[in-house]
Parts: C-alpha cells; structure tokens; sequence
C-alpha cells in the first residue's frame, strides 16, 4: 500500500465520506458477502440493496444476461422490506466506519413517503431515493421519467425527510438534466446517475428472451460513454452534488466521472468480476491523483478542461 | 481471498469437455464436494465469471479438478488456455452436499456434465455402500467412467440412444435400483427435467434427495440476487439463491417449473 | 460458399431487397471504398453518408473514440452535399444490383422537404430521412427528439416523397414508441432504428474531452442490447416495418433483430474492425435459418417467443 | 482482401518498442513506403483496428517490418503476441510518399516512432544523395540507427537531452542542414509541433517537403470520415482524411494548429 499523500476526503450535502467510492445499490446486498473480502471501512460509503415498504420476491429467472462489456439484470427489486433492514442488516453494517446509505422505492408516493419517514429515524446517513429502476411496473419509471413526477415524489418526501436525500435518476429519457433540475427544485441534497438503461438480450437458438422478465437494466463498462456524458451535462445544469456512476471500473474511469462533474462515485458491476474492484478503484484513483499533482479531490470535481 | 491460481494440466475428456487441474492449496483444503468455483475465462466477449462446480480434489497436492463443456464464448477461452498459465478462480463458493455419517448407503445420478460435482462427493461421503448412476447422450459423450468407478461399489452407466451402457434415461435406472433396495439419500445432478424426474422418485420411495441446481450468476456471492430460482418456504414459496443458498438443495425444497 | 437453401429476400413499403442487411448510413461512404473488398451487389442495400442540401465540413477532430466494445463518433454530418451525391456517386452505385437508400439531413423543415423533392427525382431506391444525428446542433436533434418535431417535418416531406420514406430515429429520448407513432401517422413506409447514442469520452491524461466535438454518438456492439429492445418496442407499436441496427456483427445477431421485429438491418460499426462485415452476416444468417430449419427471412420476423 | 498474415518474427528495439516482421507477400509486393496497416491487436478491451506504417518491405521474402510503440490498450496486446501467431492486417492503406526520379538530393526527418516509415522511403528513393536527421527524447529511444545508416549517405541523429548525438530538437538539425545544402525534398515524420516547426522551416527555404500524419481511424479506408485533418483547398480550407488522402500530405497544404 502506498503511502497517504493524497486527501481523498469529499463532503456531499452534509454526508462527508472519507473517500468518493460508494458502492451501488443493488450489487453489494447488504455488504456481508464482500466484508469477506475486505474491510468495508475502506469504502467511502455502502449504497445497500434497494428497498421497499414490504418485502418483495422480485422478478422470475433467468435475471442476467452477459452482453458486450456488460450485463443485464432484472432482479426486479427483491429485498427482505425495510423493517427488516433496520432490524437485521444496519447492526452489521454499523460495525464499519463507513457511511450507510439507505436505497428506497415505493410504488406510490405515499409509498416512499413512508420509506423516508421510517429511513429517517433509522441509523443510516443518508437516503437514496430511486426513482430509476426499470425492471418493476409501478413506481420508480412511472415517476422518475419526468420532471413533474420528480418534482411531486421528491417534494413531498423532503418533509419528512431529516437525512441527506440523493435522487437516482434514469439514463432512459429524453433530457435527464431537466429530470435533475426538479429534483433539486424540489428540494434534493444531492442526485445520483446513472441508474441502468432499458435493454434486452434475445437466444437465437431458442428464440425467447434470456431474462424471465423479457427486459432489464444494462450496466458495466458499455454505458460508460453514456454515464460519463449524463454526468458531464447534470453538474453543468444544478448547484447540488453529483454522484456519477455507470461501468466505473478503475481509479482512471473514477478520475473521469470527478472531472466531468461528480463530486462521488459509485460502483457496481465491475465488483462481479472482480471482488476487490471498490478497493483497487480508490487505490488507483490515489496513484492517479498521485502521478498527476492532485493533493484533494476537490481539485478534480468539475476539472475537465473544455 | 487470492484470485490468481495455476493451471497444473489440462486432460481432455471428449470431443468438447476436458478436465482442468488447477493448483490451489487454499481451494484444495476448504473446498467441499458440490461446492463450485467461479472462473474469470477471459476472451474478448466473456466479462462475467463463469462457474463449475469442483470434480475432484487432492489435499495432498493442493489441487482440485474441474470438468468443462465447452459451450460458448467463456468456456471457448477457457479451453485456449494452457499448463502453467495464471487462472483468477473465485471459490470455494456456495454450500455443498450434506455428508452425513447416518447415512449408509447413497445414490448419485448424474446426466451429462452433471455428473462432475458427484465424483468428489463420492471420494469423502462416508457411506459404506454408494451406487452411481450416470447417464449421458450418447457413447461420445461417456466421461470419467473408470474415475467413478473407483470411487463407489456400483456404477451404471447409460445412454438416451443405447450406444453405451444401458438404453433410456438415468431416472429408469434410478427408479430401478430403487425398487430392489433401499437408499438413505440420493444426490442429483444433470439437467433441470432429469432432476425434477429423478427427485419425484425419490419422493414416491420417500428417500431424501439432494440437488445442485443451476442458474446464471453475477457476483456468484449472494450479494446481487441475480440467480433465483424458486424453493418451499413456510408453506409459500421465495426465491433462494443458486450461488449462496445453494448451489446444493434439499430435492423437497425444490419447486421445479 | 453454401448452396442457398433459404429466401433471404424482404420487402419493405415496396422495396424489394435480396437480403435483410444494408450498410448503414455514414459507416460505408458511398460504397467506394468496401468495393475493393467484395462485390456490393451481395448487399441487400446501402444506406449512403448522411447528406444535406450543401456540402458540410462537419466536426473537428479527434472524431472518434474507443470505448469498451464500441465508438463514439463526432463526424457531424461531413458531405459532399446533395447534389454531388447525384452527379458523382450514384452513377457509380447504380453499376451494382443493390438497393440505394439516401440518408437526408436539414437544417429547417424547408430544407428537409426540399431535400426529399431533390431526391425523389434522382436514382435512387428509397429515403431514409435522418432525425437523430446527435452531432449537429440544428435540424436532427431539434426535430427528432419529440413526436410533435417528427409529425411536423414528415408530414411536410411526406407531399413531395416519391419514394419509399424511411424515417430514422434516435435512441435519445423517454419513448422511442412514440417517436414511431409519430413518424408512422405522419406516413412514413418505415422507420430506422436506432441511431447512435450521446456519448462522451475524457482523457484523464491530458484532462480533457478526448472528442474535438466534447461529445458524440455511441455506436458498436456496447448499444445492442439497447437497440435490441427499442426494435422489439418499437415494431409492437406501429404497423409499418422496422429496419433495426445497432451493434450488429454476426448473422446470429441479424437473426436476433429479426426475431424482435425488424424487417431489415443496418451494420455499421463492425464493418471498422471486420471489412466483410456485412456479407459475413448475410452468410451467417443463412447458415442460422438452415441450422435452425426457417426457409424465409419472413419466418423470422416478429418470432420471438414471449 | 487477405487479411490473416503470420507473425514472423519479433525484435526487441527498447523498453517499449519492438519490431515486428510479418510474413505476407501480397502486402510485400504491393506495399510503398509511407503506406500503412490496419492491426487487430485483440485484447479484451482493444476493438478497433491499429495504424501502423511499414517500416521495411522485404519483397524476395515476401515479408514486411512494422515498428510498434507499447502506448496502451492495442499495442499491449500487440505486444503479447508470439512468433508464428497468426495476425488480422489490412493493407497496404493510404497514399506514401512521392518518389520522383526528378529528386536528387532528400532529406528525411524523423522524430520518435515517426522514423519507421522513413526507412523504406530511404531504401526505395532514387535520389543520388540521401540525408537522415533523426530525432529522440533521450538515449534510450533511439532505435534503428544502423538500419538507417545502411541506407543513407549521412546520418545525424539528436537528443531532446542531449544524452546522444546532437544535443536540441531534430528541427535545428534541419534548419542547419538547409542552410548548408540546397535539396530538392524534405520527408517528415514525427510529433505534430515537430512536423509543424520542420514544414515551416522548409518553407522558409523554399524547399518542398512531404509530412506523414496521424489522425485516430475508424475503418482506415475513407469510408467512415473520422480521421479528419485541416487541409489547404481551393483559397479555402477543407478536411481531408488520414486514411485516403494521407497518411502523406504535401507539407504546403497541412494546416497545422
Ligand atoms: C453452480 C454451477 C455449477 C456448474 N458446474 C459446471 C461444471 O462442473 N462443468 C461444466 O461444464 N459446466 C458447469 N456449469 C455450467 C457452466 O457454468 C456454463 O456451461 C458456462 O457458464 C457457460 O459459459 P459459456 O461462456 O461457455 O456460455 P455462454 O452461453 O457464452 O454464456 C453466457 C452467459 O450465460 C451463463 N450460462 C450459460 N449457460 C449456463 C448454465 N447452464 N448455467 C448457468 N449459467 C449459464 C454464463 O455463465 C454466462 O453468464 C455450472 C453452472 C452452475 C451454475
Ligand atoms: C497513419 C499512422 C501511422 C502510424 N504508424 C505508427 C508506427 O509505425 N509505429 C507506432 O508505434 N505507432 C504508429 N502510429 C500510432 C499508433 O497507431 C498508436 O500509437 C496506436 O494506435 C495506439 O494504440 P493503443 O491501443 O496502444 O493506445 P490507446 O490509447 O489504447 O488507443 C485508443 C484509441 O486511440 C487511437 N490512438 C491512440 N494514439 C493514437 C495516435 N497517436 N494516432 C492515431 N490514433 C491513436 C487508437 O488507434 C485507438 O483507436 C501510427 C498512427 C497513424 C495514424
Ligand atoms: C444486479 C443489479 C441490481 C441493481 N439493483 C439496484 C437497486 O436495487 N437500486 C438501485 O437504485 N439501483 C440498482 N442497480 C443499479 C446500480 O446501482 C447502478 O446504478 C448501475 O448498475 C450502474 O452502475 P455499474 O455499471 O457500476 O453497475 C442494480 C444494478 C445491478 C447490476
Ligand atoms: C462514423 C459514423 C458515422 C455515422 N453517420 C451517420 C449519418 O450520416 N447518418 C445517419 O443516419 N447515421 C449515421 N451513423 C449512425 C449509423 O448509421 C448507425 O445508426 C449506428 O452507428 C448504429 O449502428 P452500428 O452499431 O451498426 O454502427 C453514423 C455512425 C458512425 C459510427
Ligand atoms: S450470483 Fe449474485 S446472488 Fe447469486
Ligand atoms: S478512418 Fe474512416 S475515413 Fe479515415
């Protein structure tokens, strides 16, 4: 290990994260299977597996498909409910010095009112309104493709909400950078993107889709270009924090996403194929930074020379 | 956990499967018969790992075996690679076969590329009798006979087209073998219909069974949920997960579609 | 080179084509340069680089970008304009027994319905009328990206088209169904689909866009799965036939577009890296219907079991 | 088109860059110097095609010399390859240099891996008199220094640090070099500010010069417009294209900015 000549410290809307690397909801569960890994203190903060108000079964198999540098999946949102959460998976995650950021759906807007209410007396430090999942019929898109259901989701969950709120927002829009501007209007700490995009993967030999569900989110290094632009275009459109993400895979690719505006980074995918991925990121982005005179991260949000 | 092992030979068994040993000490001294491994295959178009599930393990040499059908894109790259070549293998993954001292005598059935998991099994379970019944396509597709047959007291093998060993599908000669004697447990692996047969008729005998199921995988950890497949639960039903529940279940757990 | 067993030929709002597979447009010049790979008359057509009414410059370089299994582009629109189309390249097209769709781009309304009378007196097969460029600022994106825009500007060019009219749409926005709604009312005889997405790619070296243009069009097979399941949308929303494309390279993976609904495809990208691309595909999609026992391409269309 | 060549052999030239010998008559026969190819270099993450020019042609072998710098993704995995390995290249692309028996006395300036195409430029030109200014970085770049002098009249060489040769930049090689002797052509190659400084140089003489640029490539043809570059046209400018109309330009009609 290199010796700590960088500060990799960031503060997002109140959330001060010892360092940008947040991993993804949805692909870290509840951050048990990787602590086997690594010590999950290393990480700037853990985004945990979404949640809804009941416990939810999710999606039928098959619920993967490789593609061209990437994946689809259509897990569709199972998760134990977020009492369950509260009760059984936040006394694990406290053991860590790392920030715990609470993923939330609902299927009306009461629904995620409930969800903030409950997050926001819970032991968590922030909360992370997905408003993006593609791979479940109510909620999330029905809301989270227009400003207005935005703005209407988002407004009324900041009442109840006494966390840091972060907004996930879809890449499968016209113009996510009027999705963003209603969530800050509407009272959002921060927004994160991007969730994944709407995609398919057919068997020719079987001539049936290979997920269950027929669609599903496509994620990993494919939508890189397409993450790194949102990106780019959000933190040009809204004063609030950014946090980039979408096929992030080293420290250079999390050097990208600071310089095109994100303030943090999540990872996902990139983890399936290699476990020590979060770790390695942060260690690649400190070289980075090391090798290219940069002594805080701060120096590298929003740095792209245009 | 260290990702990076060795190749230490390369056998091939037929036409598109072969064995691969790999050194692993630390795989070689945790692993347990139906657990697998999940193997990044490399090749310009194969980005996730791939799992397979462990054959064969020698504690002496610190090494174990895994059997391979070459398939598609992932496994095509892993039959490119050669003895000696670096290998990122995950594992050992997942939980395995029960080895419970209580039960004497065992079955294994498996079908095709099924039948890998059961070798091992059958090298550690501690059963006093164990018949092995391993059923394949056709004559070509016969793999590892003399390896099983070291490892059990009976083995039978047989072919959908009555090229090889008995004509008709494994689960005749399951339904067979059960009738004149009686088992404790029966172990199955192989294709999803041979295992939903293969576990009713255990049912009917009421013999307690075992499956390894498959499913596509992401992270093969239990962390993304991708591998779902569907299980008996307070007189419901949820969804388990291949990678981390399994990739071993209870047959009666089991809802097979 | 295997004895046909199998009809490959489609039909297309009255264009016969001998094969599914066309060169899309802006990857195949105008045919000259692959002529000296293989005879052109084995494609079923060749959509021509995307013209407008006079010459264009288009972009400054670099105008192209790696990414993990694919390319943005930032070409913009480079041509040698309409009427040097007409004079100089269609003669030498016309040597070959394969269809010519011409790829028109305008600035305004006026210029695209002039563009069309322009062609529709020239020789070629069909139009296929460019909404979706994302690499120009006026006329593609500003049209293309709205139902209303699209209506607007086929029904005007719709009066004057004399020949089969292919409207191409962008995968850049919420409902690409609507966008084929729009184009199909407003008497389009098909669409195309997708174009490329809006992308970017930064250098972390140097900190800056690695594109002169800052962003471009993401294209290759990174954007199949996306393309994949707009065209399975798409062709469940209109009546009038889909030329499907993106990120195809083999046969097996025409046969997947089939499957999902297209009519016809479009290569461009693989043909970069593999200049027999296009017929490569053709024989393998016809090793793909005999092996899987399809006699005609028309079997294949829509197939897809749900 | 044949676009599957064979590795020859592979020489080790410094730290980061070899020269690779590759069996292919067709492109030995019908290669110029200052044309280029189009390598699949494979790798997982290496899609496109990579230029490179041809170095040396050696047509009674039927075989022809890329020199190749390892920068990233492509040429690390050029770099892997081996002896005998079959190799993707198509070629020979783009317009070389002029050879015009109307030349007596060249000049060709080279800086960095901008030398390799100026070699077999050197061993095809007609002209009675030939001069080679290389220039490099440092000591440990300089590569190929007694393959050019086998087929020059005078050599000189320069290091940006003076640690060999001529201490400074290769242009004030040249500009020394014009001011001695009048010549009839300059050839250049290298980084774009060098190939900027040594037309402007040349221009200043009144001497014509040819350049060879770079530009990222898509289909390498002419075809996609990609690799566009700014161009002289008709009192105007335009953009013409790497692929097609280059690699070699006349130094006169280059825009550089
Ligand atoms: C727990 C477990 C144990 C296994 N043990 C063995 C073994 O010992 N020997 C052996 O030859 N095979 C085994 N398999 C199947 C093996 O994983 C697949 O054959 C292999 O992943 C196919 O990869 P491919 O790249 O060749 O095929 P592709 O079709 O290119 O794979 C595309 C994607 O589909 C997945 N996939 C394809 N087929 C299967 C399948 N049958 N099950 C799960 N995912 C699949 C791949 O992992 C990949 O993500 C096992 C599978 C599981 C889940
Ligand atoms: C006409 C021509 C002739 C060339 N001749 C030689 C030669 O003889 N020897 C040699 O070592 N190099 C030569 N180059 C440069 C060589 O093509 C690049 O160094 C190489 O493409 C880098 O690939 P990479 O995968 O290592 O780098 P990466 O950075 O991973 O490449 C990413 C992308 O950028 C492109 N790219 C990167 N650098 C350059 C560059 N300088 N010019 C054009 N495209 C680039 C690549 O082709 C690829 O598309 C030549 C370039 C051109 C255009
Ligand atoms: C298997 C899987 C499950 C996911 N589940 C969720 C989820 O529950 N909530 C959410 O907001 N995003 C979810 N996502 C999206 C990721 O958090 C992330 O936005 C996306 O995968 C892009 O990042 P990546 O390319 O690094 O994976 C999921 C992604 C994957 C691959
Ligand atoms: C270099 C380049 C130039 C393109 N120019 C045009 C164009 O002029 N007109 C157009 O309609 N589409 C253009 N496209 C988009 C393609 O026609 C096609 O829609 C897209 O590339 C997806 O297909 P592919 O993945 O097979 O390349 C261009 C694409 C590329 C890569
Ligand atoms: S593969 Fe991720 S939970 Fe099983
Ligand atoms: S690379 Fe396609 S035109 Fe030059």
């Amino acid at each position: 290990m290199m010796e700590k000549k960088v500060d990799l410290s960031v503060n997002i809307a109140g959330l001060g994260l010892k360092n940008p690397v947040i991993a993804a909801s949805g692909t870290f569960g509840f951050g048990r299977e990787y602590s086997a890994f690594f010590d999950l203190s290393m990480l700037g903060g853990i985004a945990v597996k979404g949640l809804t108000l009941k416990p939810r079964k999710g999606n039928p198999p098959p619920r993967i498909a490789e593609t061209p540098a990437g994946i689809l999946n259509s897990v569709g949102l199972q998760n134990p409910g977020v009492h369950a959460f509260i009760k059984d998976e936040i006394p694990f995650l406290r053991r860590y010095d790392t920030a715990i950021i609470a993923n939330a759906s609902g299927n009306t807007v009461e629904e995620y009112e409930e969800m903030v209410r409950i997050l926001s007396d819970a032991d968590v430090d922030a909360i992370e309104l997905n408003l993006s999942c593609p791979n479940v019929k109510e909620g999330c898109m029905v809301f989270g493709s227009t400003a207005s259901g935005i703005e209407q989701v988002v407004s009324r969950v900041r009442k109840s909400c006494k966390k840091p709120l972060i907004v996930k927002l879809t890449p499968n829009v016209t113009d996510i950078s009027e999705l963003a501007r209603a969530a800050e209007a509407a009272g959002a700490d921060a927004v994160s993107l991007i969730n994944t995009l709407l995609g398919m993967a057919i068997d020719a030999k079987t001539r049936r889709p290979v997920l269950g569900n027929i669609t599903g989110g496509l994620s990993g290094p494919a939508v890189k270009p397409i993450a790194l632009r949102m990106v780019y275009e959000v933190s040009r459109a809204i004063k609030i924090p950014v946090i980039g993400m979408g096929g992030i895979t080293t420290g250079t690719d999390v050097a990208e996403f600071l310089l095109a505006g994100a303030s943090a980074v999540m990872i996902g995918t990139a983890g399936f194929v290699n476990p020590y991925a979060w770790v390695e990121a942060i260690d690649g982005l400190e070289q980075y930074m090391a090798e290219n005179g940069f002594s805080s991260v701060s120096e590298l949000i929003g740095g792209l020379i245009v | 956990m260290n990702l990076v092992h060795r190749i230490g030979s390369i056998k091939r068994l037929n036409e598109d499967t072969f064995l691969m040993t790999i050194e692993s000490p630390e795989i070689a001294a945790s692993g347990k018969p139906g657990q697998f491994v999940n193997v990044r295959c490399g090749g310009p178009d194969a980005y996730l790992r791939r799992p397979f599930s462990i054959c064969r393990i020698d504690r002496d040499r610190g090494t174990f075996d895994i059997g391979v059908q070459v398939r598609g894109k992932g496994t095509q790259a892993l039959s490119a690679m050669g003895e000696g070549d670096p290998i990122d293998i995950m594992g050992p993954l997942g939980r395995g076969f029960s080895l419970d001292s209580n039960d004497r005598r065992i079955a294994v059935v498996g079908g095709g590329i099924g039948v890998f998991p059961l070798l091992q099994l059958l090298r550690e379970h501690p059963a006093s009798e164990k018949l092995a019944l391993l059923g394949f396509r056709t004559r070509d597709q016969v793999v590892m006979e003399e390896d099983f047959r070291k490892e059990c007291h009976e083995l039978s093998i047989s072919t959908d087209d009555g090229s090889y060993g008995v004509p008709g599908f494994v689960t005749s000669l399951l339904e067979k073998k059960l009738n004149e004697k009686q088992f404790d447990r029966v172990f199955i692996c192989g294709p999803a219909p041979m295992m939903k047969r293969a576990a009713e008729i255990c049912k009917q005998k009421n013999i307690p069974c075992e499956v390894s199921l498959e499913e596509r995988m992401g992270c093969g950890l239990g962390a993304c949920l991708v591998c779902a497949c569907k299980v008996r639960m307070n007189g419901d039903w949820d969804y388990a997960h291949v990678c981390k529940d399994g990739p071993v279940f209870s047959g009666d757990s089991v809802i097979f579609e």
